[in-house]
């Protein structure tokens, strides 16, 4: 269909010569992952292989499991009343749900942005971005912070926007800029892994750019996983994406799984193409 | 429209304005109260605030003049004895109540909470006497503190909990998700969020057990010199409100208003200074 | 008064403060007394009226370093008391009295004459109007007031009740019987307030009602007082003087619990009792038990001067007599704890 | 390349810079010390709670023993033996005048209480609703003593020399009704507690029920007006209806309140155990106010077990209506239909 | 664009030989109508003419003022706390916002259906039906109100699948007999006008297909205004359609109106085009 087309067109050039990382190894393996609020069975054996220096979108239509698929892989499932999980999430080969896991820990390797900017009200920008050192590490040096500061805004694509309001509060920043301090925020306690449950949604179109932008250029250091609902920004921003839906049974599955490009232009799957086109949703 | 309905319509529309009416009166009536009641509490207790008011002691029968000041300070002392019992235990528990709500345990914490505000508060007087004033202190200030104490807890507690519960989920996942450990999350993301607020209904919770007289009646029992020993009889404000207000003497009756006035006026400063204080302070945060 | 002026300042070892509890009947004297008592030694005698049942209850309860009384302990009472035995040392006596409020007669200069007949059919309910014939009968001034009585009575427990109704069982055949006497009884009519001072208080404020309040309470307070038949059949303005009479030719128990009630003297008020402080001779603490011993005195002896002017009758001599053995009697450790210079 | 984590870690100094790879290690000691000191103070409520009602049934076994049920049907309430009254106390004329002051407050408020909702939540701009009810509310700020003195000072020679004897003209000739206003106007009766009472909780059902009136759904308000309902017609017919339940329990926990509330009423109330009468006239006594006047001085056992028992009846009562009243409103606020869920 | 033309194709083929009424007398004329919530201006000068005897379904990005447009047709707006609106409707010539006018006898005239089914919940199906005449009439006979039911549940299309169900608590149908009712409801009361507020968007395929009938089987008797996110509704069941949308300041304006063939195929407006191809929204 010519939807599908010019959605092809908009997938960045440089993505056509970028190699699958598929004899890489995974940063993030998820092995028969099950979710559920309660009696609710939220999402269903999951198995799925996250590559590092590769942004990954999950996508599909709402109420699929996009977000507790991604809130499993840092154990932020969890908190929330009456949810659990089963199955297995490796990282770096090693199960973050095994019995003597430390959730503290993973959640420190592993930053989340979430769909809403969430920055502190009660602390200055500056604190924002440092409060993942304070909250978890000895008192350092002020010139320490001062470095941690602006190198992390300065990765977020923030710093030259707010470096003379370091000492306003983090919601007098516009949506746009408040949710690149949360990315900074993420990146300030230097995870592996980056989560990013649908971080544009509240934003407008030219804050979203930046946030995709910025996406690029961290994910040569980091394991990316963006959660998304926009189509466009999947294609525009991803390197492999994964397409989840539910079923009559309302539990979340995968449904395909593979490049991006694969994926916008020879879905397998005809749910896939369904969702793509706009015939679901 | 027909006309049988046009008809209809202005009996309709007459009742209308007939309960409209109604609705007003019950409006003016329940908001004249509050006027009516404390323009006589001020009209009949200023006349009693002066010097000697404040700082002499109680004179004896059918003497005029002398104060009420041991009971001034005999309210402040067990007032920040209780609050000092209090704000511990209620806000501890209004964390365990948000934070880790999720068991059956806490939903019994809750259930208490929830009976305990509501016991009359004679009752909480003769709880402390038969378990303080009976077999340990006698009728003494530190058993009208714990009284009042046992008044402010389960206020404080559902207070909080309700100001918690304004924090969004979202700024615990924040930080969570930084890899926080919970009680870091609460004590230096969520309860700083809300400060203010928590500050606010803290002191709504003495200024209401200020005003306390039944369970004092059966604890602290009062006293006609400055008592500073909480292991003796205290004065308070309201017990000597109560007093004085029974008792045949005119001089006696308006010292009584006097002390109903003041009681009053210190409630209104406590909530008013803590309003004033979270004002500037959300000025200055934000 | 012998054994007057002992008691000069503060005395080394002495505790500060001491807490008592109890009639309300008293109070006016007391509070007249611990302020004067506070001047002279430093002492602070907190003293709270709470009604004799309390003073008794907190004294048997040992929440309070004295009880006070004018219904005197019964036998049970003394023997249900956690810490020992108790003694009555008694502090004054005073009269009883009807006082009323009635607007006609605000100037009217004399004042009403009840009997044994009209107080107690009042305090039955079986007189319920101001111009009930009986009443009218003694006082021709309450022909054209046709309004109903409201009876004040105490809610609390009271020695004054004690006095009263002890008063209204003594003379009268049904009181007895359906009511009794005590420091609370079941009373069939009346608005309840507390302490003498609640009692006075509805007085004050009720027009056409009528209480028993300590004589002070309504003469400090301007209240209207009735005179009352005695059993001679005078009726009898009640002061200090027709008070004191009472306990003329008495014999006075050791132990000093004795009513007053319905005297035979043909000039004394019929309505007249002790009021008493109430102490354990077993006293743990040496501190608090020279100060109250000190003021056990000192109350006994110097204290009654002030009696008069308050409406209070003094102890007769004998009483005192009887009081200082009392006073004696309290122990520390096994000693007296009244200094020997004081008891010689 | 260096990886990041181990940037940070090396600057740091780190010892287990080395082993990022380490999830699984001893959590933090914080968590388990701090929920340690919250779970006990919790426990401490609960233990509160225990022991209100443990000390309180020992205290009045007593009298629980000796009276049985007759506590609570018994009229005599008897410290003194006599020749013809034994010793007996039973509660019946204070928990009768418990439930007419009670009652009766909730029938002077409920009115006045649910027409200032209805005005703040249906008819006032929004400036003007939350005026009224932040000024209905500052009455909860006011101490049941200052209640208490302006009810004696104030409204006893009110109702004594102005609404008595206007009820007793009105109601003289109306068969039954008359029942309600014999006797002499003291001022101090039930009625008068009624009173005092209402205004004390008036600012409690008021905001129960504002809170119930914002949660009646808009939907249903609407669709009534589009059908060409007036606004009374609205309420009585779509906001009433909803909202009944959640009403009901603003009453009850008002009710609650009156039954437990002693101050403000004992100096009103005239604290008198007399006949139990249809008048309103009469002087009554509630639970609450026999415990103030009566405690410190009960002076047998059996009279302080008794007036304890009264204090556990205040105690059970009271919380059975809390439950109930919180039942009732949760019901709503949490957004189940009372009648169809 | 091709997504557009297979629009067109869903648009049922008897509209094509309709005749749109230009030169018919509009029933709803509306003139410079501006909207606010207290300070909030929603929508801004609307000007648009409403023709008896068809449809006109409103549509738009969410926010755009559709919702508030309508109820301004019967003054639902200004029941909203702090809500009022200036400028003149008429209806049939009369300025319903003339100061004399009674909104209760408009309202009484201009039958309203909203987005969530509202049956009253305390009361039967039956007496949810005649709830507006024991409103608005004098009491009738029994046989009165039976007849008035059974026509206006005919005429919702529901009478076959409640009739035996009278006396049930009118929550006790399922959601799209419940809009079904809302529907008989406001047409028992013979209102001239009918205004439906996104009446499927709570509601399954099959019963959203049931509505739409309904509307067309309505249409000769009533003006009816329709307002629907779905594209594909507008444009199967309406005759004429009018585009909101709102500017970057938040107002609501009118961008195009005409018959829905011509806005559905060939949109004057490229914001019309956008977002009927799914570029907005
Ligand atoms: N806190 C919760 N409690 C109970 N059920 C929940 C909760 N959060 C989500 N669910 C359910 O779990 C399922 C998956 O939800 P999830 O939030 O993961 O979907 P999603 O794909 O992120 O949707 P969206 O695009 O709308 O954000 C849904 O059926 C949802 O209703
Ligand atoms: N009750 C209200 N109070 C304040 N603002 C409101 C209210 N209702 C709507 N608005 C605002 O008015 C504007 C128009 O809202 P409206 O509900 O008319 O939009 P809509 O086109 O119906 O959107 P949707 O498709 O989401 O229903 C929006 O900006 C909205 O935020
Ligand atoms: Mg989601
Ligand atoms: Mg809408
Ligand atoms: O002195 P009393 O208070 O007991 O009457």
């Amino acid at each position: 269909m010519s939807l599908i087309k010019s959605m092809a067109d908009i997938v960045r050039p440089h993505r056509e010569t970028e190699t699958v990382a598929e004899n890489s190894q995974p940063k993030i393996q998820i092995r028969n992952l099950n979710a559920y609020y309660g009696k609710q069975h939220a999402i269903e054996d999951i198995n799925l292989d996250i590559y590092p220096g590769l942004v990954t979108a999950i996508i599909g239509p709402s109420g699929c499991g996009k977000s507790t698929m991604i809130r499993c892989i840092n154990r932020m499932h969890e908190v929330i009343k009456g949810a659990y999980a089963t199955g297995e999430v490796l990282v770096d080969g090693e199960n973050i749900y095994a019995p003597d896991a430390d959730p503290v820990r993973i959640r420190r390797r592993i930053g989340m942005v979430f769909q809403k900017p969430n920055p502190f009200p009660t602390k200055t920008v500056y604190e924002n971005v440092i409060a993942g050192l304070r909250l978890n590490l000895p008192k350092q040096k002020k010139s320490y912070y001062d470095e941690v500061v602006e190198r992390s805004l300065r990765s977020a694509a923030l710093w030259d926007e707010v470096k003379d309001k370091l000492n306003a509060p983090g919601t007098a920043l516009s949506g746009g800029q408040q949710q690149r301090l949360c990315i900074a925020r993420a990146l300030a306690i230097e995870p592996e892994i980056l989560l990013l449950d649908e971080p544009a949604s509240a934003l407008d179109p030219t804050a979203t750019l930046k946030i995709e932008d910025l996406l690029f250029s961290l994910k040569e250091q980091y394991t990316i996983v963006l959660v998304t609902h926009n189509m466009q920004q999947a294609a525009r921003a991803s390197d492999m994406t994964a397409f989840f839906m539910a079923g009559e049974d309302h539990k979340g599955r995968l449904v395909e799984y593979g490049e991006t490009k694969e994926i916008f232009i020879n879905p397998k799957d005809k749910r896939t193409e369904d969702y793509i086109s706009g015939r679901l949703g | 429209m027909h006309d049988v309905e046009l008809a209809r319509m202005r009996t309709r529309k007459l009742s209308a304005a007939f309960f409209y009416g109604l609705v007003i009166i019950a409006t003016v009536l329940s908001v004249s109260i509050l006027f009516i009641i404390i323009s006589h509490i001020f009209m009949n207790g200023i006349g009693a605030l002066n010097l000697d008011f404040f700082t002499q002691i109680p004179k004896p029968y059918g003497e005029e003049g002398g104060g009420i000041a041991p009971a001034i300070v005999g309210t402040l002392i067990m007032l920040a004895v209780a609050a000092l019992i209090a704000i511990p235990v209620g806000v501890a528990t209004a964390i365990f109540i948000v934070e880790y709500g999720q068991t059956k345990f806490a939903t019994a914490v809750r259930f208490a909470v929830e009976l305990l505000a509501e016991l009359p508060s004679i009752v909480v007087g003769i709880f402390i006497w038969a378990l303080v004033v009976r077999s340990i202190t006698g009728y003494s200030g530190l058993a009208g503190s714990l009284a009042l104490a046992v008044i402010m807890i389960p206020i404080i507690a559902r207070s909080v909990e309700e100001i918690l519960k304004l924090v969004p989920d979202t700024l615990r996942e924040a930080a969570l998700a930084l890899g926080t450990p919970r009680w870091k999350v609460v004590l230096f993301i969520v309860i700083p969020t809300v400060l203010p607020g928590l500050l606010t209904s803290i002191m709504l919770a003495v200024a209401r057990a200020a005003g306390e007289t039944a369970p004092l009646l059966l604890t602290s029992l009062g006293n006609t010199f400055f008592n500073f020993d909480l292991r003796r009889p205290m004065a308070a404000m309201p017990l000597q409100i109560y007093s004085y207000a029974i008792s045949p003497y005119d001089d006696w009756h308006k010292k009584a208003w006097g002390a109903t006035l003041l009681l009053i006026a210190l409630v209104g400063i406590i909530s008013g200074a803590v309003k004033y204080f979270t004002r500037r302070w959300n000025h200055e945060s934000h | 008064i012998p054994g007057s002026g002992l008691i000069k300042g503060a005395q080394a070892g002495e505790a500060k403060n001491l807490t008592g509890a109890g009639a309300t009947f008293p109070a006016v004297l007391y509070s007249k007394w611990f302020s004067e008592y506070n001047k002279l030694t430093g002492v602070q005698v907190n003293y709270q009226s709470i009604g004799s049942g309390g003073g008794i209850k907190s004294i048997s309860d040992m929440t309070v370093d004295f009880g006070a009384t004018d219904g005197p302990m019964t036998d049970e009472q003394l023997a249900a008391a956690k810490g020992g035995e108790i003694v009555h040392i008694p502090a004054a006596m005073g009269a009883v009295v009807p006082t009323y409020n009635i607007p006609e007669l605000a100037k009217v200069k004399d004042s009403l004459k009840f009997t044994p007949e009209t107080l107690a059919g009042i305090y039955l309910g079986e007189i319920v109007k101001w111009n009930d014939d009986k009443l009218v009968a003694d006082n021709p001034v309450l022909k054209n007031v046709n309004k109903y009585i409201v009876v004040a009575r105490r809610s609390d427990g009271s020695g004054t009740t004690n006095i009263w109704t002890s008063y209204l069982a003594a003379v009268s055949e049904s009181w007895a019987k359906k009511v009794g006497a005590g420091n609370s009884v079941q009373w069939p009519v009346g608005l309840g307030g507390k302490g003498n001072e609640g009692v006075a208080g509805v007085v004050k404020q009720t027009p056409y009602s009528i209480g028993y309040v300590e004589l002070a309470y309504a003469n400090q307070n301007k209240l209207a007082v009735g005179q009352v038949k005695n059993k001679a059949g005078k009726f009898i303005t009640p002061n200090m003087k027709t008070a004191s009479l009472a306990a003329q030719g008495v014999t006075l128990p050791e132990d000093m619990r004795v009513k007053l009630v319905n005297s035979d003297n043909t000039e004394a008020f019929p309505i007249v009792g002790f009021t008493w402080l109430l102490a354990y001779t077993n006293q743990t603490d040496p501190s608090k038990a020279l100060a109250l011993t000190r003021m056990l005195w000192w109350a006994t002896h110097d204290g009654q001067q002030y009696c008069e002017a308050l409406d209070y009758a003094p102890l007769p001599v004998d009483a005192i007599k009887k009081s200082e053995v009392l006073i004696k009697k309290i122990q520390v450790n096994g000693k007296q704890a009244l200094p020997e210079s004081i008891s010689k | 390349m260096k990886k990041p984590w181990m940037v940070l870690r090396e600057k740091l100094k780190l010892g287990k810079a080395a082993d990022p790879g380490r999830l699984s290690v001893i959590r933090d000691p914080g968590d388990r010390v701090f929920s340690v000191i919250i779970g006990s103070a919790s426990a401490f409520v609960i233990v509160l709670l225990s022991a209100f009602v443990l000390l309180l049934f020992y205290d009045s076994l007593e009298s629980i023993e000796r009276f049985g049920f007759s506590f609570f049907s018994g009229s005599d309430w008897n410290p003194v033996e006599t020749e013809l009254n034994p010793i007996s106390f039973g509660a019946l004329p204070f928990i009768f005048g418990t439930v007419v002051t009670s009652v009766g407050a909730l029938i002077l408020a409920t009115p006045l209480a649910l027409g200032s909702a209805l005005f703040i939540v249906e008819y006032a701009p929004l400036w003007l609703g939350k005026i009224v009810s932040f000024i209905i509310e500052l009455l909860v700020a006011i101490p049941s003593v200052a209640y208490g003195i302006w009810g004696l000072f104030v409204l006893v020679p009110f109702m004594r020399s102005t609404v008595e004897p206007f009820l007793q003209t009105l109601l003289e000739p109306i068969p039954m009704l008359n029942m309600l206003v014999e006797g002499p106007p003291i001022g101090q009766d039930l009625l008068t507690g009624s009173v005092i009472l209402a205004i004390m909780i008036l600012p409690t059902i008021l905001s129960v029920s504002r809170e119930i009136l914002k949660n009646v759904p808009r939907l249903q308000k609407e669709g009534m007006l589009a059908l060409g309902a007036t606004k009374w017609e609205v309420l009585t017919g779509a906001v009433l209806p909803y909202a009944r339940g959640g009403i009901v329990g603003g009453a009850m926990l008002g009710l609650a309140r009156a039954i437990g509330e002693t101050m403000a009423v004992t100096m009103v109330i005239g604290n008198s155990t007399t006949k139990i009468s249809p008048s309103l006239l009469t002087p009554g006594y509630t639970i609450a106010s026999a415990i103030a006047n009566q405690f410190t001085e009960a002076d047998s056992s059996i009279y302080f077990s008794a007036i304890v028992e009264l204090g556990l009846l205040l105690l059970l009562v009271a919380s059975a209506f809390n439950i109930l009243a919180h039942f009732l409103t949760n019901y709503i606020l949490k957004g189940g239909d009372a009648r169809h869920a």
